[in-house]
C-alpha cells in the first residue's frame, strides 16, 4: 500500500476543520504540527500527565493516546476554544485568581478537565476534585491552590 | 537506544463498520493487525516498540462491539469496545452489577477511563489487568468470534502468558458475558497500588460470594487474582473448603489463605514476590469482608 | 586586623592553627602575607595569581563574586570554602 | 538598610500575573510550541550500554534515508577539547570545567558512560523519519564494568575517567579514582566533645535517585546562519549561562550565539544544563536549516540529571539537657558520569539549622555510570537534612524532650557559627521552630490509631548572583520592564511589583518582559532562590533610578534643584514651594529625553541574604498490613524575609513540601545491575497525583533579610528539605520503626513492621 495521508474532517473549537495526517500521527501531534494549536500540551506521550487533555465528543482524553484519523466526524474542544469573546471561562478565571498556576505547562489540560467535571457537577466535593484530576499531573503547585480554583470556579457557575 | 516514547513506524489504518467487515479484515492481516478500541495500551506499546502491527482496525464503529444487553435470564452482556466511563455511568448495568464501578472506575484515570474498554484491557492480557479478576469471579464468559464462526471462552480459561490469549490470530473479541446475579451474593474488586490512582496493581483481587439463605454460611466463594502471576489467576477449590461454612475470622482466612497460596508471583520494581503474597492474603480478606458485607444488604 | 579562618584541609601548614590574625586590606595582600608566615599557602590557594579552582572566598557572611576585587576591613572575617559544584544552583 | 516601612500599596497583594491570561488560554508559547519557516526536526542517538569504549559509528546508511539531512557526532566540533573553560556558573562558583566534559555530555567522543548518553544525532524533514535514520546508525562498542553506586565506585578497579584525580580545596591528590572531591569542614574538637556527650547517637541512611520531575520536557530550537551567528530558542532556566555554555561547547565567541529564553514548563534546578542546544546548533551547520530537538519523557529521565542516589552515616551528640555538643557527618553522593554531585551544597547545609561547636562533615563526590546529576531544589540538601533531623528526632526521644523544644534549645540564630565558618547574619531559624511548636496544627491531639506526627527544619543558603533590569518609561505614565530571569512560577510579576512599589505604581501599570540575551544585561539563572530576591533588586535599582531621573527633569521644568525635589504616593512636589506638584503620570507625559532606567546587580553567592529556613509538620497515617502512608495534613512553615506576592510565596512552599513527600514515599529510580532504568515513565515514576494529598497548608514567617530594600528572602527551595524527613519522624511515630533509606514505601513499611514484631515477640520468648 502507497503511504499517503488520510483526509480528516472534524469540528475543532466550534469550527469546522479538515486537515490530512498520516495514520500513525496521533491526535496530539494533529492539533500541535498539524493545525499549529499549541495550546494543548505534551508531557509524557503515554497518557500519564494529562497534559494533552481535550474534550473528544462528550468526554475528555488525553490527545497522545488518540490517532488523527480516529477523529473523523467528531467534535474537539482544546484550549483555545474554552475563552469566549466575552471573556475567560470561570475556570480560567478562577486559576488566574487563586494562582492556581506557576510554570502553566499542565495548565491547558487541568482547565479543560475541571471544566468537564463542572459541567457535570458544579459543586464537587474536594474527594471528587481530586480523583476527577488524578490523571493531570502538576509538579508546581502541590495541587492545592489547583482544588481551591475549582471550587471558586464552581461557585461562579453556580451563581451563573 | 530508541527515543522512547517517541514516534510510530508507518502503518494502516481501517474503521470498519460492520462486524463482518472487520472479521475479514483481521482474516486477511492475522497477527499484523492491531486493534483499536481505546488505545491506551495499543499506542503505547506501539510507541515503545513493544508491538508493531501494520494494519490498524479501529473496532470503535462496530454496533456490536459497543451494545449492553440485558437478556431474559438477567445475563448482562457488555460489548467489547464500550469504555470504562459508560460502563459505570450505565443505569442498567450498576443496577444489575454495581461492583462492577470497583473496577471500571480505577483503571488509569479520569481521561484513560474516556477511551479504555474491559474488551481492551482483557485482550491486552496483561497480568495486572483491574477488570479482570472481578469478571473471573463473576464467572464471565467471552464471546469470540471469526470468518470461520463463533465460540465462548471462560474467561480465566483465556489467558495462556503475560500478555498472551488463547485466541487465534483472527479472532474478535465480540463482548463480555457476566451470568445472572444469584440472591444474596455480593463481589468486590480492590488492588494495591502505592499511589491512589495512575498506577498499575501490585496485587489486585476480585472475590464473589453467595450466601446461604439464612446469610450465615457461604455457599459459594469465587476469587481471582492480578498481578501475582504469569497471568490473571482463578484460584480454584474455595468451595469445596468453604461451601457451606459458617462466615467467620476462621472461614475468612481460609479463603484468604488459600488466595495467598494460589499466588505465584514474582519480584521486580512493583513489588517483591513475598510483599505480593502477603498483600494476597490481606486483600482477599478485605474483598471478601465487603463481598459479604455487600451479600447481605442485596 | 582581619581574622582569617583556615580551612580543616589546611590546618597541617599552620600547625593546627584555626584562626590566623593579618592586616591586609586585599585578599591578594594578605594570601601574600600568609604564604610568608606559612610557606605554601599561597601554592594552595592560588593558580596564576588568581584563587584555586574548586575554592571560593567568604568574606563576613556570604560567598565573594569577585574577592580579588573586594576591599577588606578591620575586623572582616576571611574563609576560604569548597566551591559549590555541579550545576547546583 | 532594610526599610522600616511597612504600610506597602503593591508589595503584599495578589494582583493577576502579567503572563497568566496567555497561560490559562494556550497562547503561551514554550519550547516544543515554538516553529520557524524551513525547520527540521532532530533525534538523537544515545548510549544502549552504562560503560564502555566506542569503537566505531557508521553513519552511512541512515545517510541514504529519504528526508535525512544531516548527522553529527562529537567530531562535528570545532577546535580542541583539552582544556578547562569557565563556564557562567563556574564563575560564581570560582572553579572551571573541563571542555571536554561538557562536550562528552552533549555527544559522547570516546567513550561510554551512562545508559542515555548522547552518541549522535540526525536531522531530517520529519520526526519520524530522524528516528528511523536513528535506528540505521551503527554503533559499535567494548562494554566495560559499570559502577553504580558510591561504594561501588570508591572500591571498583573499573576507573571512568582516567585522568581524575580527587581534589580537595582545589589541590589535587595524585592517583587514579573514582573519587572527583573530598569536602571537609572542621569546627571545634568534635572527638574530644563525643566523649563529654551524655547521649549519642549515630545512624547510616539511604535515598534513591530521584528527578526533578518538571512536565515540560526539554526542546530547543537553533539556528546557524551564513554569517556564523547563533541564534537558539529554548527552555532554560538561565538564558545567558545557556548562552555562555553553548557557545563553550561548540567553540564560538559568546557574541556570535543569542539565547532566546521561551516560557518554561518546570525546571526545579534541572533546566539549568545544557543539553539540546549545542546539538542543535551542529545540526543546524550542517544541514543549513534550523533544526529543533525535543526530548521524549524516556529521555528527560534517563538522559537528564536527576538528583543522585547518597549513602550517609550522621552522628550526634548532646548533653542531659538536650544541648547538641557533637556532630559529624559522613556523605558520599553520586555525581554521575561526570564530577559535580551536590555533596558540597549537602555538607553546608546538612547541621546549618543548630548550633553546635563541635562538628566534623566529610563529603565526597563519587563517579559512577549514570546520568551527570544536576541541582534538584535546595541540592542536596534534602538528603543532608533527611539524616540529621530522623537522627535528632532520636536523641529527642532518648531524652523524652518534645521534638520541638529540643530543635529550639539548639536553633542557629544571629551569630551563630556554621561548621564551614561564617556566622549567620539575621536569619528566621528560631522564629520558624517556635512558629511551629505555637502552631495550632502541632498542638492539635493525635486520637486515631496508627496515626504519627513529625516535623523537621530545613535550610538553603541561597545564592545572589548578577541581575539585570531596564526600565523604559512611557508618556501614559506606565513603565516597561525587561529583565532576563526566565520565569517559571510568576517571578515576573514579583519583580515587577518592587519596581512598582518604588514609583507609586500599579503592579498593571508595569509591562514586564523577559528578554533574549542581546536585549538585557547578563543575568544569572533562575534558580538558587535568587530571582524574587536579586532580579527584584535590580528593578529596585532600576525603579530608583527612573524615579531619579524625573525628579531632574521635574526640578528642570520648576527650576528649582533636584534635592527639592520629594516624591510620595506618585506625586513629585517641591519641598519648598507647596504649589508645585505635578503627578507621575503628568511628569511622564511632558516632552523631553526619554527616561530609561537600569538596575544592575551583584549580590554574592551562597549566604546572600542569609538564606531561608524552613520547617513541616506532617500527620501521616498508616495501614499497618499494606504499609500504605496516607498524608492527612501537613504544614509547611517558611521564612520569606518579606513576601512580596504572598500566593506565589504560598504555592512555592506547597509545591516544594508535595515534592518532598513524593521523594519521601514513593519516588526513584529502579535500576538494573547494568544501570538501566526500568522506571522511566510518569506511571512507574510516581509522582503525588491530587488524589494522594491532603490540602498543604502554609504559614509564612517574615524575618526580612539584611540588605535587600525589601527584606526579600528566596523561597523556592528551603521548602523542600523538610519534607522526607518531617514524613520519616511522622512514620517512625505512627509504627514505632524508624525508616533509613528513602523513598518508604509501602513493601519496606510493611516489612519494618513485621520485623519489629518479630522482634518484640523474640524479646517475649527470651
Amino acid at each position: 500500500m502507497t503511504q499517503s495521508k488520510t483526509y480528516v474532517r472534524c469540528t475543532i473549537n466550534g469550527e469546522d476543520t479538515e486537515f490530512l495526517c498520516e495514520p500513525r500521527q496521533s491526535l496530539l501531534e494533529c492539533l500541535r504540527d498539524v493545525l499549529r494549536l499549541t495550546g494543548t500540551k505534551e508531557g509524557c506521550n503515554d497518557g500519564n500527565c494529562g497534559a494533552c487533555t481535550i474534550m473528544l465528543d462528550d468526554r475528555i482524553v488525553t490527545s497522545c493516546l488518540v490517532l488523527g484519523v480516529e477523529v473523523n466526524g467528531k467534535t474537539i474542544t482544546t484550549i483555545e476554544g474554552m475563552a469566549s469573546p466575552e471573556g475567560l471561562h470561570p475556570v480560567q478565571q478562577a486559576f488566574l485568581e487563586e494562582a492556581a498556576l506557576q510554570c502553566g505547562i499542565c495548565t491547558p489540560g487541568f482547565l479543560i478537565a475541571s471544566k468537564a467535571l463542572l459541567d457535570t457537577n458544579p459543586n464537587p466535593t474536594e474527594e471528587e476534585i481530586r480523583f476527577w484530576l488524578a490523571n493531570n499531573l502538576c509538579r508546581c503547585t502541590g495541587y492545592d491552590k489547583i482544588v481551591r480554583a475549582v471550587v471558586k470556579a464552581g461557585e461562579k457557575i453556580r451563581e451563573g | 537506544m530508541k527515543p522512547g516514547g517517541a514516534e510510530l513506524k508507518w502503518i494502516d489504518y481501517s474503521s470498519p463498520e460492520t462486524l463482518a467487515e472487520a472479521l475479514s479484515l483481521l482474516n486477511e492481516h492475522q497477527k499484523d493487525a492491531g486493534i483499536l478500541a481505546g488505545g491506551t495500551d495499543l499506542i503505547v506499546k506501539m510507541r515503545a516498540d513493544r508491538i508493531n502491527p501494520g494494519q490498524i482496525i479501529d473496532i470503535k464503529s462496530i454496533p456490536e462491539l459497543n451494545q449492553v444487553n440485558i437478556n431474559s435470564n438477567n445475563d448482562l452482556t457488555i460489548g467489547s469496545a464500550i469504555p470504562c466511563y459508560k460502563i459505570y455511568n450505565n443505569d442498567d448495568i450498576m443496577n444489575l452489577r454495581p461492583e462492577l464501578k470497583d473496577s471500571a472506575s480505577i483503571i488509569g484515570g479520569t481521561q484513560i477511563q474516556g477511551r479504555a474498554s474491559f474488551g481492551g484491557n482483557i485482550c491486552n492480557a496483561a497480568p495486572s489487568a483491574d477488570s479482570v479478576p472481578l469478571l473471573i469471579s463473576l464467572g464471565a464468559t467471552c464471546n469470540v468470534q471469526s470468518v470461520n464462526g463463533e465460540r465462548t471462552i471462560a474467561l480465566e480459561d483465556l489467558f495462556s502468558g503475560p500478555g498472551q490469549t488463547v485466541l487465534e490470530p483472527n479472532e474478535l473479541l465480540i463482548s463480555i458475558t457476566i451470568p445472572k446475579k444469584s440472591d444474596l451474593s455480593g463481589a468486590n474488586y480492590i488492588r494495591f497500588i502505592p499511589r491512589n490512582e495512575m498506577d498499575i496493581a501490585v496485587v489486585g483481587t476480585g472475590v464473589s460470594v453467595t450466601l446461604s439463605s439464612n446469610k450465615k454460611n457461604f455457599e459459594s466463594v469465587r476469587v481471582s487474582l492480578a498481578s501475582v502471576g504469569p497471568t490473571p489467576i482463578f484460584v480454584d477449590g474455595i468451595d469445596k473448603e468453604v461451601s457451606g461454612q459458617e462466615i467467620n475470622d476462621e472461614s475468612i482466612r481460609v479463603v484468604s489463605n488459600m488466595a495467598k497460596n494460589a499466588s505465584k508471583p514474582i519480584s521486580d520494581m512493583r513489588g517483591t514476590a513475598e510483599f505480593r503474597q502477603h498483600l494476597c492474603e490481606v486483600l482477599t480478606r478485605r474483598a471478601l469482608i465487603t463481598a459479604i458485607e455487600r451479600a447481605k444488604e442485596a | 586586623m582581619l581574622q582569617v579562618f583556615i580551612p580543616s584541609l589546611m590546618r597541617k601548614l599552620t600547625n593546627d592553627k584555626h584562626i590566623v590574625e593579618i592586616n591586609a586590606s586585599s585578599i591578594t595582600e594578605l594570601i601574600n602575607k600568609l604564604d610568608k608566615e606559612y610557606p605554601g599557602m599561597k601554592q594552595q590557594l592560588t593558580e596564576g595569581n588568581l584563587i584555586k579552582d574548586g575554592l571560593s572566598v567568604v568574606i563576613n557572611d556570604e560567598i565573594s563574586n569577585n574577592p580579588l576585587l573586594e576591599h577588606l576591613e578591620d575586623g572582616f572575617e576571611i574563609h576560604f570554602v569548597p566551591t559549590i559544584g555541579g550545576g547546583t544552583f | 538598610m532594610a526599610t522600616v516601612k511597612k504600610d506597602y500599596k503593591v508589595i503584599g497583594s495578589r494582583p493577576v500575573r502579567h503572563d497568566g491570561v496567555d497561560k490559562v488560554t494556550g497562547k503561551a508559547i514554550y519550547s516544543a510550541d515554538f516553529s520557524i519557516s524551513d525547520l527540521l526536526h532532530g533525534k538523537v542517538l544515545r548510549s544502549p550500554i552504562a560503560h564502555g569504549i566506542i569503537k566505531k559509528i557508521d553513519t552511512s546508511k541512515a545517510e541514504k534515508l529519504p528526508g535525512v539531512r544531516a548527522i553529527v557526532t562529537s567530531k562535528d566540533f570545532i577546535g580542541s577539547s583539552d582544556k578547562n573553560i569557565e563556564t557562567a556558573e563556574d564563575r560564581n562558583e570560582g572553579e572551571t570545567t573541563r571542555l571536554k566534559y561538557l562536550r562528552d555530555n552533549v555527544l559522547a567522543s570516546d567513550k561510554l558512560l551512562y545508559i542515555g548518553q548522547p552518541v549522535a544525532a540526525v536531522a531530517a524533514t520529519s520526526s519520524h523519519i530522524a528516528e528511523e535514520a536513528i535506528s540505521l546508525i551503527e554503533l559499535e562498542y567494548e562494554t566495560l564494568e559499570p559502577v553504580l553506586n558510591t561504594t561501588q565506585g570508591l572500591s571498583s578497579k573499573s576507573i571512568i575517567h582516567q585522568e581524575l584525580e580527587t581534589k580537595e580545596l582545589g589541590t589535587k591528590v595524585p592517583g587514579k579514582t573514582n573519587l572527583a572531591e573530598h569536602i571537609q569542614h572542621k569546627l571545634g574538637d568534635p572527638e574530644e566533645a563525643f566523649k563529654h556527650a551524655e547521649i549519642i547517637v549515630e545512624r547510616e541512611l539511604t535515598t534513591e535517585t530521584v528527578h526533578q520531575g518538571y512536565i515540560e520536557p526539554h526542546a530547543a530550537t537553533a539556528s546557524w546562519s551564513k554569517d556564523g551567528r547563533i541564534t537558539v530558542w529554548c527552555s532554560t532556566q538561565g538564558a545567558f549561562p545557556a548562552r555562555d555554555t553553548t557557545a563553550d561547547i561548540l567553540g564560538v565567541p559568546i557574541s556570535q550565539v543569542k539565547v532566546v529564553p521561551l516560557e518554561i514548563g518546570g525546571g526545579f534546578g534541572g533546566k539549568i544544563p545544557v543539553y539540546l542546544e549545542p546539538v542543535a546548533a551542529l545540526l543546524s551547520r550542517a544541514s543549513g536549516h534550523p533544526v529543533k530537538l525535543v526530548m521524549s519523557r524516556k529521555e528527560v529521565f534517563e538522559c537528564t540529571g536527576p538528583t543522585p542516589g547518597t549513602l550517609m552515616r550522621v552522628k550526634i551528640g548532646a548533653d542531659k539537657s538536650g544541648k547538641f555538643i557533637a556532630a559529624q557527618a559522613h556523605l558520599e553522593f553520586e555525581a554521575g558520569a561526570f564530577p559535580g554531585s551536590p555533596v558540597a551544597a549537602g555538607s553546608y547545609c546538612v547541621f546549618a539549622a543548630y548550633d553546635i561547636p563541635n562538628v566534623l562533615i566529610d563529603g565526597y563526590d563519587v563517579i559512577v555510570n549514570k546520568a551527570k546529576t544536576a541541582a534538584y531544589r535546595a541540592p542536596g540538601a534534602t538528603m543532608a537534612a533527611f539524616a540529621t533531623e530522623t537522627v535528632i528526632d532520636e536523641v529527642a526521644e532518648k531524652l523524652q524532650m518534645d521534638p520541638a523544644e529540643i530543635r529550639l534549645i539548639n536553633t542557629a540564630k544571629k551569630g551563630t557559627r556554621r561548621a564551614d565558618g561564617p556566622v549567620y547574619p539575621t536569619i528566621g531559624c528560631e522564629e520558624v521552630i517556635k512558629t511551629i511548636k505555637d502552631s495550632e496544627h502541632y498542638n492539635s491531639p493525635i486520637t486515631e490509631p496508627h496515626v504519627g506526627r513529625g516535623i523537621a527544619i530545613g535550610y538553603w543558603f541561597n545564592v545572589g548572583l548578577e541581575s539585570a533590569c531596564t526600565i523604559s518609561l512611557s508618556k501614559n505614565g506606565t513603565i516597561n520592564l525587561v529583565e532576563g530571569s526566565t520565569d517559571i512560577g510568576g517571578t515576573r510579576t514579583s519583580i515587577a511589583m518592587q519596581a512598582a512599589e518604588v514609583l507609586g505604581l500599579l503592579p498593571e501599570d508595569v509591562i514586564p518582559s523577559v528578554v533574549d540575551t542581546d536585549s538585557i544585561g547578563f543575568t544569572s539563572v533562575t534558580g538558587g532562590s535568587r530571582t524574587t530576591y536579586a532580579t527584584g533588586w535590580a528593578a529596585y535599582e532600576a525603579a530608583i533610578d527612573v524615579k531619579n531621573q524625573m525628579i531632574s527633569k521635574v526640578a528642570g521644568i520648576w527650576s528649582i534643584d533636584a534635592d527639592n525635589v520629594e516624591f510620595e504616593d506618585g506625586v513629585f512636589f517641591s519641598k519648598q514651594d507647596t504649589e508645585l506638584k505635578m503627578t507621575f503620570k503628568e511628569l511622564a507625559a511632558k516632552s523631553g529625553a526619554p527616561i530609561v532606567g537600569r538596575g544592575s546587580v551583584s549580590k554574592g553567592g551562597m549566604g546572600a541574604g542569609g538564606g531561608s529556613f524552613a520547617g513541616a509538620i506532617c500527620d501521616v497515617k498508616i495501614d499497618p498490613e499494606t504499609g500504605k502512608t496516607t498524608v492527612l495534613r501537613f504544614t509547611c512553615v517558611q521564612d520569606a524575609g518579606k513576601a512580596i506576592y504572598p500566593s506565589f510565596v504560598e504555592g512555592q512552599m506547597q509545591g516544594g513540601s508535595v515534592q518532598g513527600i513524593g521523594w519521601a514515599l514513593n519516588e526513584e529510580y529502579f535500576m538494573t545491575d547494568d544501570g538501566r532504568m526500568t522506571n522511566s515513565s510518569l506511571l512507574d515514576y510516581r509522582m503525588p497525583t491530587s488524589l494522594d494529598l491532603p490540602m498543604i497548608d502554609t504559614i509564612i514567617v517574615e524575618v526580612p533579610s539584611d540588605g535587600h530594600p525589601y527584606g526579600v528572602r528566596g523561597v523556592g527551595e528551603a521548602n523542600i528539605v523538610s519534607p522526607p524527613a518531617a514524613v520519616a519522624n511522622a512514620i517512625y511515630n505512627a509504627t514505632g520503626v524508624r525508616q533509613s533509606s528513602l523513598p518508604m514505601n509501602p513493601a519496606s513499611i510493611t516489612k519494618g513492621i513485621q520485623d519489629h514484631r518479630s522482634d518484640i515477640l523474640n524479646s517475649m520468648n527470651c
